[in-house]
């Protein structure tokens, strides 16, 4: 490292177990003045888990802490992190939705009040939006409710970035480009460049390996909650980077006799148009495929798929945002997965509490949850199992349809490959899989994708046609043309 | 001549059948005034749950709509006085009964609710000489009508000296929770000679005597259609004997007359005092007859009653 | 410019208030007078102070279903204690706001469900005022009367104390620096948490406030009627429900209106006036007060649908 | 030894447990004041009047586990109101009690389906739909019946007072009752259904429950519940009158929170209903017997239940 830069934080052994599950172990991480730190790993892996530790928001359980050389004790909190200038864009969006832009700004800093602080924070941010974002096209006086997704990701990029009284050294962006067009992601990274360049530091999570390869001084990829390799990021390349982040890129092995053709005959299960669909381009869905719908995050691939569900059609929904969409929280893991199939547990007019314990302890074997006892709370599972309760509570129902929104967020991966196979194996047996992600390597799972780009289908590629380049081009049209 | 002047009521509660009653005299009244030319109009206005807040805000839009009188049945005594106030201001005559309202400018039509407590043991002390226990059904806390009555008994009980109140409950005016109180303390007390009573209850407490498989004791009554009828078939069965007092909803009509008599421009005193209305052994069979079923015994009065009634204070 | 739908919903309180007044006018022209309007309002002014206090406990997404017993025992203390030892009364009014900061600070603490606790209270304000006050009586301070039955020129006293507390607690919550905290805690607490800010300082914050909200709505009461009675305020807690959702207020998410909330107490009070001079029959005149409800909440529900399109 | 302890804290732990401790202590408290007399009787005078609040409130407890927001403040006026239609369509004729009970319920019935319509079709909030729906129904018992108090048939009002062995018949009935919706909670589609959108309705929604379907249900159930609770009501104490519903407003919620039910959804107790009513009725029967003032009365009932809640909501806390 150059002699010119200079030390904020350093974290030493950090540990951070919740419960059982052992998120973090061990982690070494150094930030200094002026640099770009490209933080990578598979989900789960414990990235946000360790920049939370950094922004105060969450205490690890071993470890220490230094920020300006020195030792941080367990009162470290939120407040602290800002008196040292260290910021942090949540991976959940952290604005309140009843109160202006400007009102959020405040939020921020506590130093705006009295009089005319109004105008001085929607000064703030609008500078700041004007400067990262140029032609953002955000009212100062908006309600957060009234943006869309990605207004409101450039809102909170831009409070994060806001100087008032106190100094600003570290911004830590956890995962900032996912719901951002290429463009806007990319006047981020050019800002992010600009602000390493004056002396401040970041700290940029991502899974698009583009970014952290074009973007970052440095890169720290993680692996199951510890840093497996630390690098210059000059001699990272795509490649190489993804053989570090471990077991991500084991190869989807094709059978032999894949007959992913020979299924697109007949009528199809399904025949519909997304709601904003300009042109004839329909969504096709045969019995027995498993259909990928692809692009970037938030294109309208989830809508597609609520319009798309109906129980009544035998269908089956599997939802990403497990916390919002799919657990009951009061729940045990049985009544979790039996929920589903409620109607076949049916003695006469009552629910058979044996063929419950048995259908969910057969589904506990196959798809291997990791439980002493069944009758525990749900929320004693680790979030990987949680979304295998959700799987299994699809797959034990007999709907013939099962509708899957992104649902491998935060399960690792050999649980994902579990899945997979069992995916496949359920498409074998007759079943029709509808499944949207946002990953490359799951679609090569899937017989037939649909790239989706600002709620329209605007790609229709079969299995045998599917690269990583066509669909990438499909979802950037914009920046490809 | 009063025959373009109008006269409001301003009801604060219509939840139970004396309520009921009341109104409903007032409306057979003011009909038949108002048909016969004697006065402009007699509406009712009434609020829901007994608030003072409700009626004072309901009192200050009569004054707006211009009425020549307001008879009121108040919430409160003392708190309607500000709105009471600034009726008188404009003009209005004011006639409160039942309850009454302070206001110094208001004419009152009063029961003495206090003597009414006390006349349940001085009749007791003639039938139970040898005096016992008494048990209290009171009505809803907080509420004047109830500190009234029950003072009135206690004074009597104090001057007696021959009885003991063993328990006191509230019965909220409401038939299932006196029931309810009553059968709740029921048990703890010792053998209870006479139930007092502020009306309307006695047929819930003896329900709750005879649930709890207890000698019915003497119970005083209210004046209830059901509480005469029970009281009658006990008489017939076994010479049952108790007596029944309350007010009678028809004083409504004794307020609209006095309010027409003083817009007449006759001369009133402002305290009047309404006799309550009392049903004993021998009048039974006769107030009986003459009460509607299920509602109250009840006591209109036309013009002339009310003539005879101002003659006679 | 075109009325967006949120703006025209953010206008709603006022409009139907607008649209009730101008009934009430065309029943009664003499309303439309300085002494009209006087006696129209008058009784207005604790049902908004307590449709505040009710606003304030809303806004961290928590309901307050003891409102009405509270403001009934500071009605008491203020025609008794307040009358016969002022700085006793003082004390004992400190006193209530401090046990609502505290009942606050358990509820945060102990994430204990706001409804139940409150209700709880509701029996014990009650219990309160009745041993404050076992029967009607009391008389309040001449001062207090007073201030209420004060003769300001050309506009009403109400309609200019109105108009001052809704815009003190505009400014307040809606425009001063903390007030936009506040509001934050119920839009997305873990948010509010996460830049620094302390959970349950603005819980008590807030409960505290709705406690001096519900001490002004006891007094001003306790100032128009001059005397008091523990069941005063009983019906109050609905009432102020009510008002703060006409009000264009939400039961989670922070979104709440102090403007709207006082409109929606005002219009709240007219609509019994607004009853009274359309001569419905007695039988129904406690039915319409719930059809009137209905339809101006049916209003809403059409503009929200409107702008969900 | 150990596992006699575990048995302990696990029943401890049981929410619905502190409101049959409170009861039991308040009895307790009461027969030491009165020296042991009259201990029996007060049960059976509790377990009467409690299976009034367990009717009602097992239909409250069916809205509130629907979620937060979900509560039926219509109860009162729609036991006033049933009690009313059929106590005037009877009119103390033993052969119409049958009519008079199907009179009831279709009260309740038309009652249920205004209350979702406002919710439903208006989007107005429950908690403000159930209140301005209470007005009308109010007017519409007053309307109806004119306040007069007409006597409930003979047989009505023996089968509604009747004891055997000490034990209420009506109790007796209303525990089947009690049992069988406490089998439909846990055992039916319809049940697991409500309790699943009371813990998440998209959830639900997603796991393929009919969300507003299984809502309608919920609310005409409580409203029949309630209408059953107005003729048996007027049966037990001698007819029907125009306030006596009123104090079922604050019991209904009572009995269910006291009882354990969450409010925030999804987990409901039956049980512990019935543990609060009688928690609720002997807590009353103690102040009176203590011989209390009102006020006093109240503030304690006002601390004791706060106390409860204080209690109980600590004991789900550690699992
Ligand atoms: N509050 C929590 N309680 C229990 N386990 C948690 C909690 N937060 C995170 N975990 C677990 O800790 C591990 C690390 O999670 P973390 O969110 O840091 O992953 P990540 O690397 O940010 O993944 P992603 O790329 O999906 O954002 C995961 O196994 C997760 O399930
Ligand atoms: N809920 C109430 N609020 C205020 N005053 C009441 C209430 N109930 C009765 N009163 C008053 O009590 C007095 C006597 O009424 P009484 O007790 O005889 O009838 P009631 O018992 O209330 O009627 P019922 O029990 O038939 O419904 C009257 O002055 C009446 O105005
Ligand atoms: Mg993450
Ligand atoms: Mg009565």
């Amino acid at each position: 490292m150059s002699k010119n830069k200079k030390n904020i934080v350093t974290l030493t052994g950090v540990g951070k177990s919740f419960g059982a599950v052992k998120a973090l172990q061990n982690v070494q991480l150094e930030i200094s003045t002026g640099e770009c730190i490209g933080l990578v790993g598979h989900n789960g892996a414990g990235k946000s888990t360790l920049m939370n530790i950094l922004a105060g928001t969450l205490t690890p359980t071993k470890g220490e802490i230094n920020v300006s050389q020195v030792a941080q004790d367990q009162l470290y909190n939120v407040a602290i992190a800002h008196q040292q200038g260290i910021r942090c864009v949540f991976q959940e969006l952290s604005l309140c939705p009843n109160l202006t832009v400007t009102e959020n700004t405040r939020v921020m800093h506590a130093s705006l009040q009295g009089w005319g602080w109004r105008k001085k924070a929607g000064a703030l941010i609008i500078d700041m939006l004007d400067e990262i974002f140029p032609g953002h096209g955000i009212s100062i006086k908006a309600l957060i409710d009234d943006l869309s997704l990605s207004q409101r990701q450039m809102v909170e990029i831009a409070r994060a970035f806001s100087i008032t009284d106190t100094q600003l050294r570290i911004v830590i962006l956890d995962e900032p480009t996912s719901s951002l067009d290429a463009v806007v992601a990319d006047q981020l990274l050019q800002h992010i460049r600009r602000f390493v360049s004056r002396g401040g530091a970041c700290v940029l999570i991502s899974h698009m390996l583009e970014e952290i390869l074009s973007s970052c001084d440095r890169i720290v990829v993680m692996r199951d909650g510890t840093v497996v390799a630390e690098k210059n990021a000059t001699d990272f390349n795509r490649d190489s980077l993804v053989a570090a982040m471990g077991s991500m890129a084991r190869e989807y092995q094709h059978d032999a006799n894949d007959d992913a053709a020979s299924k697109r005959q007949g009528t199809a299960l399904i025949n519909c148009a997304p709601k904003l669909q300009h042109d004839e381009q329909q969504l096709r869905v045969y019995k027995g495929e498993i259909v990928g719908l692809a692009g970037l995050a938030g294109q309208g691939q989830t809508e597609m798929l609520v319009q798309l569900f109906s129980p009544q059609k035998s269908m089956a929904f599997v939802a990403g945002d497990r916390q919002s969409d799919g657990i009951f929280p009061l729940w045990s893991i049985a009544e979790n997965i039996t929920i589903g199939s409620m109607r076949n547990l049916l003695r006469k007019f009552l629910l058979d509490k044996n063929s419950a314990a048995a259908l969910a302890s057969h589904w506990q074997q196959k798809i291997a949850i990791r439980s002493p006892d069944l009758n525990h709370n749900i929320l004693s599972l680790s979030g990987g199992n949680q979304q295998k309760a959700l799987f299994a509570r699809a797959l034990a129902s007999n709907a013939q349809t099962v509708l899957m929104d992104d649902p491998m967020r935060g399960v690792d991966i050999g649980t994902k490959q579990d899945v997979y196979d069992m995916i496949r194996a359920e498409a074998d047996n007759g079943r029709t899989f509808l499944w949207y992600t946002t990953e490359f390597d799951e679609l090569k799972h899937c017989d037939h994708v649909y790239v989706f780009r600002n709620g329209e289908i605007v790609a229709d590629i079969p299995k045998t046609q599917m690269n990583e380049q066509r669909i990438l081009q499909a979802s950037f049209k914009a920046s490809a043309a | 001549d009063t025959s373009d002047k109008k006269i409001a009521l301003s009801n604060n509660y219509a939840g139970n059948s004396w309520r009921q009653a009341m109104l409903n005299s007032w409306q057979k009244n003011g009909q038949q005034a108002v048909a016969d030319g004697v006065i402009g109009a007699a509406d009712a206005f009434t609020t829901a749950e007994n608030q003072v807040t409700e009626q004072a805000a309901q009192i200050q839009n009569m004054i707006l709509q211009g009425y020549d009188a307001i008879v009121i049945n108040a919430a409160s005594p003392d708190a309607l006085n500000g709105a009471v106030q600034q009726a008188c201001d404009a003009g209005i005559i004011v006639v409160s009964f039942d309850g009454i309202v302070t206001a110094p400018c208001a004419w009152r039509i009063a029961v003495d609710f206090a003597a009414m407590g006390q006349s349940q043991i001085d009749y007791l002390n003639e039938k139970l000489p040898k005096g016992g226990n008494l048990l209290e059904i009171r009505g809803l806390a907080g509420v004047f009508v109830d500190d009234e009555i029950s003072a009135g008994i206690h004074t009597g009980v104090k001057e007696s000296g021959k009885f003991k109140i063993t328990g006191s409950v509230h019965g909220d005016w409401a038939q299932d929770v006196a029931q309810k109180a009553v059968a709740g303390i029921l048990p703890s007390l010792p053998e209870i000679a006479a139930v007092v009573t502020q009306g309307g209850d006695g047929y819930g407490a003896a329900q709750a005597f005879k649930a709890a498989g207890r000698p019915v004791p003497l119970i005083i009554m209210g004046n209830r259609q059901d509480e005469l009828l029970w009281w009658k078939e006990q008489k017939d069965a076994n010479g049952y004997e108790t007596m029944s007092v309350s007010i009678a909803p028809g004083v409504s009509t004794l307020a609209f007359w006095v309010a027409q008599q003083i817009l007449d421009g006759k001369t009133v005193a402002k305290d009047l005092v309404v006799p309550f209305l009392r049903v004993d052994q021998h009048d039974l069979e006769e107030k009986l007859a003459k009460t509607e079923k299920g509602g109250v015994a009840n006591v209109e009065y036309s013009l002339i009653d009310a003539k005879k009634f101002l003659a006679e204070m | 410019m075109t009325l967006s739908p949120r703006m025209f919903r953010s206008l709603l309180p006022a409009m139907s208030l607008s649209v009730i007044l101008i009934a009430i006018f065309y029943l009664q022209p003499r309303t439309m007078s300085y002494f009209g309007l006087n006696l129209l309002l008058n009784l207005a002014l604790p049902i908004a102070f307590a449709t505040l206090a009710q606003m304030c406990i809303i806004t961290v997404n928590d309901l307050d279903l003891g409102i009405g017993g509270f403001v009934g025992v500071v009605a008491c203390i203020g025609a008794t204690l307040l009358n016969d030892s002022p700085l006793l009364g003082v004390l004992a009014l400190l006193g209530c706001i401090a046990s609502y900061a505290a009942l606050g600070a358990l509820i945060h603490l102990r994430q204990l469900p706001s409804i139940v606790v409150t209700l709880g209270m509701s029996f014990f304000w009650l219990g309160l005022a009745l041993m404050i006050l076992p029967r009607p009586g009391g008389s309040a301070p001449q001062w207090l009367h007073a201030i209420m039955t004060f003769k300001t020129p050309y506009i009403p006293f109400t309609i200019i104390a109105l108009s001052v507390v809704a815009l003190l607690v505009h400014w307040m919550l809606k425009v001063s620096a903390y007030g936009t905290i506040l509001r934050g805690a119920g839009g997305n607490p873990s948010s509010v948490e996460r830049a620094g800010w302390s959970l349950l300082k603005t819980k008590v914050t807030m409960y505290a406030l709705a406690g001096c909200f519900g001490v002004l709505a006891g007094l001003t009461l306790v100032g128009l009627t001059t005397s008091g009675d523990a069941n005063i305020a009983l019906r109050y807690t609905l009432l102020t429900i009510a008002g703060v959702i006409l009000g264009g207020g939400e039961f989670v998410g922070g979104r709440i209106s102090p403007i709207g909330a006082v409109l929606g107490a005002v219009t709240l009070t007219l609509t019994g006036s607004f009853l009274a001079f359309l001569h419905i029959s007695p039988d129904w005149q406690i039915g319409a007060q719930g059809g009137i409800l209905i339809l101006v909440l049916a209003l809403r529900a059409i503009i929200n649908r409107a702008e969900t399109r | 030894m150990h596992s006699i302890s575990s048995l302990f804290h696990h029943t401890l732990a049981k929410p619905w447990i502190w409101a049959f401790i409170g009861a039991f202590a308040v009895w307790l408290a009461t027969i030491i004041f009165t020296g042991g007399q009259g201990a029996g009787q007060m049960l059976t005078a509790a377990l009467s009047f409690a299976t009034f609040s367990v009717i009602v409130g097992i239909g409250q407890m069916f809205v509130i586990s629907l979620g937060p927001g979900n509560i039926d403040l219509s109860i009162p006026a729609n036991i006033t109101l049933a009690g009313v239609v059929s106590m005037k369509l009877m009119d103390s004729h033993n052969e119409m009690i049958l009519l008079g009970l199907g009179a009831a319920l279709l009260s309740g019935l038309a009652v249920g389906i205004f209350n979702y319509t406002l919710i439903r079709l208006l989007r107005i909030p429950p908690i403000i739909a159930t209140m301005s729906s209470s007005f009308l129904i109010l007017s519409t018992a007053i309307a109806y019946g004119r306040g007069l108090k007409i006597k409930p048939p003979a047989a009505l009002a023996e089968f509604t007072t009747t004891h055997i062995y000490g034990v209420p018949l009506l109790a007796i009935c209303i525990v089947v009752l009690a049992f069988i919706l406490g089998v439909m909670l846990h055992r039916t589609v319809f049940g697991q259904s409500i309790l699943a959108i009371g813990q998440n309705p998209r959830a639900a929604k997603f796991a393929g429950i009919s969300v507003e379907y299984v809502r309608f249900c919920t609310y005409l159930l409580c409203a029949l519940l309630a209408s059953l609770c107005g003729y048996l009501l007027a049966g037990f104490s001698g007819g029907a009158s125009l306030n006596m519903g009123t104090e079922y407003l604050l019991a209904s919620i009572a009995v269910v929170v006291i009882g354990g039910t969450s409010v925030a959804g999804g987990f409901s107790n039956l049980p512990g209903i019935w543990g609060a009513a009688l928690f609720m009725f002997l807590l009353v029967t103690m102040l009176n017997t203590f011989g209390l003032s009102a006020g006093l009365r109240l503030m304690l009932t006002g601390i004791i239940i706060v106390g409860v809640i204080i209690l109980s909501t600590r004991s789900k806390q550690p699992s």
